[in-house]
C-alpha cells in the first residue's frame, strides 16, 4: 500500500469520523490529536482505524436504527402485526451468523495487514520511507522515576524530557526503565510502547516536517507519573547537526554515577530539559543490568505519603544535578 | 522468612500501630463518621425492634439460596454506592487539578487529593466495582434466580453456597477496613508488577488489596462450583437441557468460566503472596523474575472475567427482551451457541490488554484476530433480541428500558471494543480515556442488565413490585448521566489523555471534564430517585400477582408471589421449554396441586458466618503481619470445618399440613417472615 | 400427578416427591469440577514452570537439570501410586460396609503419603541448604512453588484422612461420611495424576534439557 | 426420604473393583517406569521428549480410565464431560503462555547480544 494513497483516504474519511467531534465540542477540535497523525507510522495507524470503522458501521449502524425502531413500531399501543409463536427463521440465523462473519474475516485481514505496517519492532510501513536510505537515528530511551532519560549513543549525548531528532530520518528507539513500567508514547507520531525495567524494547518512527509534539508515560508507575511528560522536536537536519554540537560541547557528562542520582524519584514538573555530553558507552545495559539484578529506586516515604509538598518541591529542585 | 519491612514491627500487633489511623485526612475522618453513624442506626434499630434475633437466625445463618442472593445483592448495592463515592472523587480531582495554574485545596498541589491518595481511590474503584458491586450482583441474581427457573428445591450444596457468600462479604469488610486502617494499594485495580513488589510498594495497601481479591475470588470459585452442579443435577423431572431458559444456559457458561479462570488468578495472587512474605523472585524485576508472567496470568483470568460478567447480562436481556415483547425468545438455539462461543473465545484472546508489551506482530494479529471473533456470537444475540422484539406487544416498563438502552450501549461498547481489538488502533488509544470510556459501555450494558433484572424479579422475591414512576425517572437520570459522564471520556481518549492521571496537564480540556462533572451531578440526581423509588415501593407495598407482569413465561412465574421458602410446595413436572407460557396456552397455569409430600430442608447453620469473620481476621492479620493471629484463625477455620463435619444434623422435614397453611396463606411462607423452630433429623448410619 | 385440561388430555403437572436428588452423586460431582479447577490452578503452575525455566530466569543460579534428583522421584511416583492403590482397595472394603478394611486402606496410603512428603521435605530442605532456595532466582521460586503446592495439597489429603479414620469409627457409614470417602478419593488420586504431570515435566523433561 | 437411603448401595461405591485398581496401578507404575527408563537411554532430546509424552499420557489415561473409573455412563457422563471441557483450557493456558513468551523473551531479552558482553559476570 504506497503512502500517498493512504494520506487521501485519510484526508477524505477524517471529516466523517470528526464530524460528532466537532458537534459535540468544536472549541477543543484542535486538543483531538488522534486525528492529526504526523508521519507514516501514525498515518497508518489512522488510516486502518478509519477503514476498521467504516466497516464496522455498516452492521452497526444499521443494528442501531433496528434497536430504535422495532421498539417504537411494535410497541403494544400500535396495534402492529403480532405473531407470539414466531421464533425461528433459518434464514434469519444464517444471515445473522453469515453477515458478522464476513464482515469480521475482512476485519481480520486487514488488522493483521496493520499490525505488520506498524510493528514497532521494524514498521513495515517505514521500509520505503524517504528517510530508510539513510541509516537511522539511534536513540536509547530510559524511563526513570519519573523522567525520561534519551541517550544518543552514535552522537555521544543525552538529555533529559527532551527528545530532538532530526526530519527525515528514521528514530529507532530503544527502551528500557529503572524500576517500573512506563509506557512510551508520543500521539500523533509514533506507537505506545511499554519501556519496562530488566527488558528491552523498541519503537520507531520517521517524520519529514520540522515540529513539535508532546510526549509522555501511559502506564502508571507511582506518585509522578502524571508530570512524566518530554518534548519531541522534529528539527531539520543542519539544526539537529548544530544542536548535537552544542550538546557536546555541554561539561555535564552522564555517567553511570551521575546517572544514579538522576534516577532517584524525582518530579520534574513542566518537563524542564537538562542535558549532557559523553554518556556512558553502555549506559544502556548498565541500567538493563542493574535491574536484573534487582537494583531498584524506592520512592521515599515522603513522596508517598506526603506526595503534595513533595511535587512542589520537585517543581523546584533541579530536574538533574547541574 | 519473613521480608524484612520497613518501619516498626512487634510481635503482638505486627506492623500495626496508632500511627496506621489516618485521622488527620479530613476526607476519611468524615467517611468514617457517616459509616459509623449508619452502623449504629442500622445497629439500634434492629436492638429497637427487637429484630437482632431474628437477623441471625433467618439471615445471616440462613442457607436458603434466595436469602443468600438478596444478601448478595444488598452487598453489590453497597458496594456500588462506595464505588460510585470513588468514582465521582476521581472525576472532581481531575477536574479540578487541571492544568498547571489548577489550584489546590486540603494539602494537594493540584486539585485536592495528593496523588497517592488519588491512586488509592482509583485502585478501590476499580476493585470494588467488579469484585464487590458487579460480582455479587450477578452471583446473587444467579442464586435467586436459577433454582427457580429449573425448578430446584435450593442449590446442590446449601451449605457452600452460603460460605461462598460470606467469604466475598469478608473481602469487601477487608476493603472497607482498609479505609480506615492503613490504606489501599496504590497499584491499580490490576496490580501492576513490579510496581506492587515489597520493594517499590512496602505499605500495606497492596496486601490488603490482594487478600481481599484472593478471599473474594475463593468465595466466586465456590459459587461457580456449586451453580453448575446444581443445573447439571438439579433440574425437575422434564426439565430436558433445551428447556432451560436461556438465563439458566448463560448462568451454566459464566460459571464454566468462573471454575475455570479464578484459579489462575488465585495462583497469580499466591505468586505475588510469597513474593511479598517470604522474598522469592515471581515478579520483580530483578533476579530474573518476569513481570510480564503476572500480566499474563492475571489477564487469562481477566479477560474471561469480562464475559463472566457480560453473559449473565446477557441472559437477562433474553429473559425481560420476550416477557416484555410478550412473544418468545427468537433463535433459542443460537443463543445457546453463541453462548458457548463467547466463552470459548472469551478465554482465547487475553493477551489483547498487553498489545503494548512487545510480543511479535504474529501474536498481536493472532490476538487481534480472536478478539474480533467474539463480535460474531455477541452480533447473534443482539439479533435475536430485536428479532424477538420484531412483531411483538412491546411494553416499556422499566426493566425492558434499561433491556433497550442496555442493547444501544452494548452496540457503542461493542464498536469502540472491536477498534481496539486492532492492535494498530491499540497502539494509539492503549491506556487512555477512550478504553475507560469503552469499558464503562460495557460495564454500563451489565449494570443496566443487573438494574433490569432487579426490577424485573424483585416483585417474585418480595411480594410487591417496585415504583414504576420513579423507576424510570431513574432510568432516565441514570441515562443521562452516564452519556454525560462517558461520551467526553471517548474525546479525551482521542486527544491522547491517559487513564490514571490525578493531574492534567492540558488546560484546553477543561469543557469536557465539566460535562463530565456535570454527569457525576446527574448520578446523584439518579441516586435520590433510587431511593425515592425504594422508599415509596417498601410504603405502598401494592401486592403482586404470582405472574407479576402479566406476560412471564419461565417457571419461576408460576410460584406463588413471594416466593415460599421451599420455593414450589410440589415440584413440576416439565413439559415444555417456557414451561408457563406452555400452561398459559393450555389453560392450566392455574391449576394447583392437589395434595402434598413432606419437603426435607436443610437446617440454617452459623458455619459459614463464622467461617467469613475468620477469614477477615485472617486477612487482616495477614495484611498487618501479626503472625500469630494468622496462624490463630487459619487454624480456626480448619477446626470449624472439622467439628461441622462430625455434626450430623440432616435437616428438617416441612409436614404436609405445615405446607398446605403456607399454600394458603402466602406471607407465612415468604423468604422475610420469621420460621418457627422446626426440630432437625438425626443422620443415620447404613448397614 | 396427573390433572385434565379444557380439552380433557392427562397433563402431568405436577411431580410430588420428585425433589429427592441423588445427594451423593451431586456431591462427587461438585467435588469432581473442583478438582478441575485445582487442575486449572495446577496448569497456571506449569505453564508459569515453563516460563521460568530459562536461563535468563535463573539469574545465575541452577536450572532444573542442577535441582532434581531423577531416581528419588521414581521412587515417589511408584509409592503414590502405591498409596492411591492402598485408599482404592480400602474403599473396596466399603462396598460390603467393612469399616476395618476401610480403615486398613486409609492407614496404608496415609503412610504411604508420609513417606513420600519425607523424601520430597528433604529433597528440597536439602537443596535450600545449599543455597538454592526458592528466593536465589525466579527459577527457583516457581520450581519450590510447584512442589511444595503438590506437598500441600498432600499434607491437606493426610489431614482429611486423619479424619477420616476417626469418623468412619464415631460416626459410621451415613451418607456425609460414604460420600466425603468417595471425594477423599478422588482427591488422593488426583494428587497422584498430578504427580505423574510434575514427574513427565519437571523430573523427565526439566532433567533432559 | 433420606433415612430409607442406603448410602452403600450406591452406584458409585458399588463401582470399585480390586482387579482394576490392581490394574491401574501396575499401568501406572510401569508406564512411569518406562518413562524413567528411557531417559537413562541417551536418546536425542526431542525423541525422548516424545517418548516419555507418549508413556505419562498413557499413564494419566490408564487412571481415568481405571482409577477414576471414567465412562460414559448415566453416572460418570457429566464428569467426563467436565473433563473434556477442561482439557482444551489446559492446552490453551500452558501452550499460548509459552507462546506469547517465546516471542517475548527474543524481543524483550537479547541475552546473548550487549548485555553479555557488557557485564559477564551477572549469569555465570
Amino acid at each position: 500500500m504506497n503512502p500517498p494513497k493512504q494520506r487521501r483516504a485519510s484526508l477524505l474519511l477524517k471529516p466523517l469520523l470528526a464530524l460528532p467531534a466537532l458537534l459535540l465540542s468544536g472549541c477543543t477540535m484542535a486538543g483531538i490529536r488522534l486525528f492529526h497523525p504526523a508521519g507514516l507510522v501514525a498515518g497508518a495507524e489512522m488510516h486502518y482505524t478509519l477503514i476498521l470503522v467504516i466497516t464496522m458501521l455498516i452492521i452497526i449502524v444499521p443494528t442501531l436504527l433496528m434497536t430504535i425502531i422495532f421498539p417504537l413500531r411494535y410497541h403494544h399501543s400500535r396495534n402492529a402485526k403480532y405473531t407470539p409463536d414466531w421464533h425461528f427463521s433459518l434464514t434469519i440465523e444464517l444471515l445473522a451468523w453469515g453477515i458478522p462473519f464476513a464482515i469480521v474475516a475482512f476485519l481480520c485481514y486487514l488488522t493483521i495487514q496493520g499490525v505488520y505496517a506498524v510493528n514497532p519492532w521494524a514498521p513495515g510501513i517505514l521500509a520505503n520511507a524517504p528517510g530508510a536510505r539513510q541509516p537511522p537515528i539511534n536513540v536509547e530511551v530510559i524511563a526513570t522515576d519519573w523522567q525520561w532519560v534519551f541517550v544518543y549513543p552514535d552522537q555521544g549525548i543525552a538529555t533529559i524530557d527532551d527528545l530532538v531528532v532530526p526530519s527525515g530520518r528514521v528514530v529507532h528507539l530503544q527502551m528500557t526503565a529503572t524500576s517500573n513500567m512506563n509506557g512510551f508514547y508520543i500521539p500523533q507520531v509514533a506507537p505506545m510502547v511499554d519501556a519496562m525495567p530488566a527488558m528491552e524494547s523498541r519503537d520507531a518512527f520517521e517524520l519529514d516536517q520540522p515540529a513539535t509534539y508532546t510526549g509522555f508515560s501511559t502506564d502508571f508507575s507511582g506518585a509522578g507519573f502524571s508530570w512524566m511528560q518530554f518534548s519531541t522536536r522534529v528539527v531539520p537536519q543542519a539544526e539537529f547537526d548544530s544542536w548535537v554540537a552544542s550538546v557536546q560541547a555541554n561539561p555535564n557528562q552522564l555517567t553511570y554515577a551521575a546517572f544514579q542520582k538522576i534516577a532517584q524519584p524525582t518530579v520534574n514538573a513542566g518537563a524542564k530539559p537538562a542535558y549532557f555530553s559523553a554518556p556512558d558507552k553502555n549506559l544502556f545495559g548498565e541500567v538493563m543490568t542493574a535491574a536484573m539484578q534487582g537494583v531498584v529506586y524506592p520512592v521515599p516515604d515522603s513522596f508517598t505519603k506526603r506526595v503534595s509538598d513533595n511535587s512542589a518541591q520537585g517543581a523546584q529542585a533541579p530536574a538533574s544535578p547541574q | 522468612m519473613q521480608v524484612a519491612v520497613d518501619g516498626p514491627w512487634s510481635p503482638l500487633l505486627g506492623r500495626l500501630s496508632l500511627a496506621a489511623i489516618p485521622y488527620d485526612n479530613p476526607i476519611l475522618v468524615s467517611t468514617f463518621a457517616v459509616v459509623a453513624l449508619l452502623g449504629i442506626v442500622i445497629i439500634g434499630a434492629a436492638l429497637y425492634f427487637g429484630k437482632l434475633g431474628y437477623i441471625w437466625r433467618e439471615w445471616l445463618t440462613t442457607v436458603d439460596h434466595k436469602k443468600i442472593g438478596v444478601m448478595y445483592i444488598i452487598l453489590g448495592l453497597v458496594m456500588l454506592f462506595r464505588g460510585f463515592m470513588d468514582g465521582a472523587m476521581m472525576r472532581t480531582q481531575q477536574l479540578l487539578a487541571d492544568g498547571p495554574n489548577s489550584p489546590g485545596y486540603l494539602g494537594a498541589q493540584h486539585g485536592y487529593l495528593p496523588p497517592y491518595h488519588f491512586d488509592q481511590i482509583y485502585t478501590a474503584h476499580g476493585t470494588l466495582m467488579l469484585f464487590f458491586a458487579a460480582t455479587p450482583l450477578v452471583a446473587g441474581l444467579g442464586n435467586l434466580i436459577v433454582p427457580l427457573q429449573i425448578g430446584a428445591r435450593d442449590m446442590a450444596f446449601p451449605y457452600l453456597n452460603a460460605t461462598s457468600l460470606w467469604l466475598t462479604v469478608s473481602g469487601a469488610a477487608l476493603c472497607m477496613i482498609s479505609l480506615f486502617v492503613g490504606e489501599f494499594s496504590n497499584a491499580t485495580w490490576v496490580g501492576l508488577m513490579p510496581f506492587s513488589e515489597m520493594p517499590t510498594n512496602p505499605g500495606v495497601g497492596v496486601d490488603y488489596w490482594m487478600w481481599a481479591f484472593q478471599l473474594s475470588s475463593i468465595g466466586t470459585t465456590f459459587n461457580a462450583i456449586n451453580m453448575i452442579a446444581t443445573i447439571v443435577k438439579m433440574r425437575a423431572p422434564g426439565m430436558r437441557w433445551f428447556r432451560m431458559p436461556v438465563y439458566c444456559w448463560s448462568s451454566l457458561t459464566t460459571n464454566i468460566i468462573g471454575l475455570s479462570i479464578f484459579p489462575v488468578v488465585t495462583v497469580a495472587l499466591t505468586m505475588l503472596g510469597i513474593d511479598r512474605y517470604f522474598g522469592t523472585h515471581f515478579f520483580t524485576a530483578g533476579y530474573g523474575g518476569n513481570f510480564m508472567l503476572y500480566v499474563n496470568l492475571f489477564w487469562i483470568w481477566g479477560h474471561p472475567e469480562v464475559y463472566f460478567l457480560m453473559l449473565p447480562a446477557f441472559g437477562l436481556f433474553s429473559e425481560i427482551v420476550p416477557t416484555f415483547s410478550n412473544k418468545a425468545l427468537f433463535g433459542y438455539p443460537t443463543m445457546v451457541a453463541a453462548s458457548f462461543s463467547i466463552g470459548g473465545i472469551g478465554w482465547v484472546v487475553w493477551a489483547h490488554h498487553f498489545f503494548t508489551m512487545g510480543m511479535g506482530p504474529e501474536l498481536n494479529g493472532y490476538f487481534s484476530a480472536a478478539t474480533m471473533l467474539v463480535g460474531i456470537p455477541t452480533g447473534v444475540k443482539a439479533f435475536n433480541w430485536l428479532f424477538t422484539m420484531y412483531r411483538g406487544r412491546i411494553t416499556y416498563a422499566t426493566p425492558m428500558l434499561w433491556a433497550l438502552i442496555g442493547l444501544v450501549l452494548l452496540l457503542i461498547g461493542g464498536l469502540t471494543g472491536m477498534m481496539l481489538s486492532a492492535s494498530v488502533f491499540d497502539y494509539t488509544v492503549h491506556n487512555s480515556l477512550f478504553v475507560v470510556a469503552h469499558f464503562h459501555c460495557m460495564v454500563l450494558v451489565i449494570g443496566a442488565a443487573l438494574f433490569a433484572g432487579v426490577t424485573y424479579w424483585w416483585p417474585k422475591v418480595f411480594g410487591f413490585k417496585l415504583d414504576e414512576r420513579n423507576g424510570q425517572m431513574y432510568f432516565w437520570t441514570f441515562v443521562l448521566a452516564s452519556l454525560l459522564v462517558f461520551v467526553p471520556l471517548f474525546y479525551l481518549g482521542f486527544a491522547g489523555v491517559t487513564r490514571r492521571l490525578d493531574y492534567i496537564y492540558n488546560p484546553a480540556l477543561k469543557p469536557l471534564l465539566w460535562v463530565s462533572e456535570g454527569g457525576i451531578g446527574m448520578y446523584f440526581v439518579s441516586l435520590f430517585y433510587f431511593g425515592k423509588m425504594l422508599y415509596v415501593s417498601l410504603r405502598d407495598q401494592i401486592p403482586a400477582q404470582a405472574d407479576a407482569w402479566g406476560t412471564g413465561r419461565t417457571l419461576e412465574w408460576l410460584t406463588h408471589t413471594p416466593v415460599p421458602f421451599y420455593n414450589f410446595a410440589v415440584t413440576p413436572q416439565i413439559n415444555a421449554r417456557d414451561e408457563l407460557a406452555w400452561r398459559k396456552a393450555k389453560g392450566v397455569e392455574g391449576v394447583q396441586p392437589t395434595h402434598y409430600v413432606p419437603i426435607h430442608l436443610p437446617s440454617n447453620t452459623a458455619v459459614p458466618v463464622i467461617i467469613g469473620a475468620l477469614a477477615t481476621v485472617f486477612g487482616f492479620a495477614m495484611t498487618w503481619r501479626i503472625w500469630w493471629l494468622s496462624i490463630a484463625s487459619l487454624l480456626a477455620i480448619i477446626i470449624v470445618v472439622i467439628i461441622r463435619s462430625f455434626d450430623k444434623n440432616e435437616g428438617y422435614v416441612l409436614s404436609a399440613e405445615d405446607i398446605a397453611k403456607m399454600e394458603n396463606q402466602v406471607a407465612l411462607a415468604s423468604i422475610i417472615a420469621e420460621q418457627p423452630k422446626r426440630p432437625a433429623l438425626a443422620q443415620v448410619e447404613a448397614h | 400427578m396427573a390433572t385434565s385440561n379444557p380439552t380433557g388430555a392427562a397433563l402431568a403437572l405436577w411431580n410430588p416427591g420428585a425433589d429427592e436428588h441423588d445427594p451423593i452423586s451431586a456431591r462427587t460431582y461438585g467435588f469432581w469440577l473442583y478438582l478441575i479447577g485445582d487442575a486449572l490452578l495446577f496448569c497456571s503452575l506449569f505453564a508459569s514452570y515453563a516460563v521460568l525455566d530459562n536461563p535468563v530466569n535463573a539469574a545465575g543460579g541452577p536450572l532444573t537439570a542442577q535441582v532434581i534428583n531423577t531416581p528419588h522421584g521414581l521412587w515417589q511416583t511408584f509409592i503414590i501410586l502405591a498409596s492411591v492403590l492402598a485408599y482404592s482397595l480400602g474403599t473396596v472394603s466399603l462396598k460390603n460396609g467393612n469399616a476395618a478394611g476401610v480403615q486398613l486402606g486409609i492407614l496404608a496410603a496415609l503412610l504411604l503419603g508420609g513417606a513420600f512428603l519425607y523424601i520430597s521435605g528433604t529433597d528440597l530442605w536439602a537443596l535450600a541448604a545449599q543455597g538454592n532456595g526458592p528466593t536465589r532466582s525466579a527459577f527457583l521460586s516457581v520450581f519450590f512453588t510447584l512442589l511444595l503446592t503438590h506437598g500441600l495439597h498432600m499434607l491437606f489429603g493426610i489431614l482429611w484422612m486423619l479424619v477420616m479414620l476417626v469418623q468412619v469409627g464415631v460416626l459410621g457409614f451415613t451418607k456425609d461420611v460414604v460420600g466425603r470417602l468417595l471425594n477423599l478419593r478422588l482427591f488422593w488420586q488426583f494428587q497422584a495424576t498430578m504427580w505423574v504431570c510434575v514427574y513427565f515435566y519437571v523430573y523427565l523433561l526439566g532433567g533432559a534439557r | 426420604m433420606s433415612s430409607h437411603y442406603n448410602p452403600l448401595q450406591h452406584p458409585e461405591v458399588q463401582q470399585g473393583t480390586t482387579g482394576r485398581y490392581i490394574a491401574a496401578f501396575l499401568a501406572s507404575a510401569a508406564l512411569m517406569g518406562g518413562a524413567y527408563y528411557a531417559s537413562t537411554q541417551k536418546l536425542p532430546l526431542m525423541e525422548f521428549a516424545a517418548t516419555a509424552a507418549a508413556l505419562s499420557l498413557a499413564a494419566l489415561v490408564s487412571q481415568l480410565a481405571l482409577f477414576f473409573g471414567l465412562n460414559i455412563s448415566q453416572a460418570q457422563i457429566w464428569k467426563g464431560v467436565a473433563l473434556f471441557l477442561a482439557i482444551p483450557l489446559f492446552i490453551i493456558t500452558i501452550g499460548m503462555t509459552v507462546w506469547a513468551f517465546s516471542s517475548l523473551y527474543s524481543r524483550t531479552m537479547p541475552m546473548d547480544g550487549m548485555l553479555m558482553s557488557g557485564q559477564p559476570t551477572l549469569l555465570q
